[in-house]
């Protein structure tokens, strides 16, 4: 790939606010109709490009990857026609991905009115008013009076003056690619091998799952790690097999 | 030349730090609605026939009197450095959702805008365009929120109602209201459905 | 009808947070100080001839539209009433240690803050958001204290359970120092930001 579309398509995927944009964008691209799209041309366009932006960067948000994951579990629905029977009664999740895309379409272009809206009110500006003419003894003023949340900063504040730091890590919602290796990188450093499961932790949610899996996979191909599963569904082991990882 | 009771209720318009209701200014005033009302436009008039730099917004349910837009180039001068800057794309689609929807749970509005949205909700609590709004009755009680008064302030709204396409807004979001609260619950993690 | 000079000291001498001066003024609009002097005496005239319920004001070296003092009997109704400050940092401080963890003695108080809360406490008391609970039944048998109903009213929450719970706040305030000082000093109310 030329360096200026790995330009091109390192700015592309920061531009987006999140997978539910991406797709939007490349419907658009592709002069598609959101109501009509076919399921497996919208994934592979969406999969061409998370590759491809993985090939450049590691940093991509596991939720581009759950609805990667999404993506390809509807597309291979199509291809299996004994499931499709069975799903008979079951609505097609394309659907309510589409009425997704129209609900979120409509936010994004409501957002953008209220860029607008924005644009102008913040052209206006208020007299400061006449509090202080009028009312001798005031010290502070009280808009909206003091709010839940200044009560929460109040008790953070504390707790970072003088409390030792917590026990326990503040959960970070999503991880990053390269945080998840870093993680691996930690986890494999004194015992070599590992569960999936404990790599991950019991009570990963799933953008999380996917996020290390994702990982691992592309720490395989790069020869760095080996991931056995005996039969599917059957437990991961991983392995590491290259000492440093850079 | 303005009547006495319109000079009271620009008086109050100028003097007030927040917008002032009707029935604020009949309150203070003692005349009622319509009057009140109709000395409203009397102002409206004689500010727009002195050529005057100001006029009256109907904002976040009262009125307000406010410089003409026109002059913003002149008058940001004055607090140049201490404006806030502009919402982000994330903070300003967040609001979005929240203002159509509320009072809305940190899961829901992430169902709808599929991506995470904490640093946007942070920014907009701490720029005091919502808050929060107690709890929702339901397993794990997450906390709701909704948009604020300062929230109608600072995009010119003089209410809810007047929310761009609140109709058509309403009834997309009838429509997916039993995705949003399926993808709301598998978010909020209360049934970690594993996949792999 | 005022012309577009004229128009421009007026925005800033409405906006302002304090008076304006001639000098400011011409800098500003980029005027020379005789014309910056007539645009002000235009824009006397025309309030005046309007019937307008505000006057450019002459002070402390510098111009401000405030509203005519005749009127001072109506605007000085909309600060009557006691409008509270905002809690102190240190009355929030002791009042969320109080809410976490009631009833709480003052000493337990002051370990978690790590200074002296006596004033604080006072506060609190005076403005009705704790109480006295009892005593403790350890030697010495100091007071308790808890939060009342009127700190429930006052945060909007319907009962103790609705308080955000640690969780929540942590992912609520990850926050990092800078922000944290600067809403800090916001809660000091040094600043009244008065731009939309």
């Amino acid at each position: 790939m030329s360096a200026d579309l790995q330009t091109a398509c390192r700015i592309n995927i920061q531009d987006f606010e999140g997978p539910l944009d991406l797709l939007l964008f490349l419907i658009r691209r592709d002069e598609l109709d959101v109501t009509t799209i076919h399921v497996a041309e919208v994934a592979d366009q969406y999969l061409d490009y998370i590759r491809e932006a993985e090939e450049l960067n590691l940093d991509i948000a596991g939720e581009y990857l759950v609805m990667a994951a999404t993506l390809t579990r509807m597309k291979s629905r199509l291809l299996l026609p004994v499931e499709r029977a069975i799903m008979e009664d079951y609505e097609d999740p394309m659907d309510s991905l589409m009425r997704h895309l129209v609900l979120y379409r409509a936010f994004k272009e409501v957002a953008s009115e209220l860029r607008e809206s924005e644009s102008i009110w913040r052209d206006v500006f208020t007299p400061p008013g006449e509090r202080e003419r009028y009312q001798e003894s005031v010290t502070e003023v009280d808009q909206d009076q003091t709010s839940l949340l200044d009560l929460l900063l109040a008790l953070e504040n504390m707790s970072e003056k003088n409390a030792p730091p917590p026990e326990h890590r503040i959960r970070k919602p999503l991880l990053s690619l390269s945080e998840c290796v870093a993680i691996l990188d930690r986890t494999l450093s004194t015992d070599r091998q590992s569960k999936f499961i404990d790599a991950v932790g019991e009570n990963a949610d799933q953008a999380v799952v996917v996020s290390f899996f994702v990982a691992i996979l592309e720490l395989v191909k790069r020869g760095w790690l080996t991931a056995e599963q005996r039969y599917p569904f059957a437990e991961i082991t991983i392995k590491r097999k290259e000492e440093r990882w850079e | 030349m303005l009547d006495q009771l319109a000079r009271q209720v620009e008086a109050l318009l100028v003097a007030s730090e927040s917008p002032v209701t009707l029935e604020r200014i009949c309150e203070l005033t003692g005349c009622g609605t319509e009057s009140a009302e109709q000395a409203v436009q009397r102002i409206e008039m004689e500010l727009a026939s002195g050529g005057h730099a100001v006029v009256v917004a109907r904002l976040a349910g009262g009125f307000r009197i406010v410089t003409d837009p026109d002059l913003g180039y002149i008058v940001a001068q004055l607090f140049e450095g201490k404006r806030h800057s502009r919402l982000s794309r994330a903070s300003l689609e967040t609001l979005a959702v929240i203002a159509y929807r509320q009072p809305a749970t940190r899961a829901q509005i992430e169902a709808v805008r599929g991506v995470n949205s904490d640093s946007a909700m942070r920014t907009l609590l701490e720029r005091d365009m919502i808050k929060i709004a107690g709890r929702q009755e339901t397993p794990g009680r997450p906390l709701l929120y909704e948009t604020t008064s300062r929230f109608l302030e600072y995009f010119g709204l003089s209410d809810l109602e007047h929310l761009p396409r609140m109709d058509e807004m309403e009834s997309l979001l009838k429509l997916s209201a039993d995705d949003i609260e399926r993808m709301a619950s598998e978010l909020s993690g209360d049934e970690s459905d594993q996949i792999l």
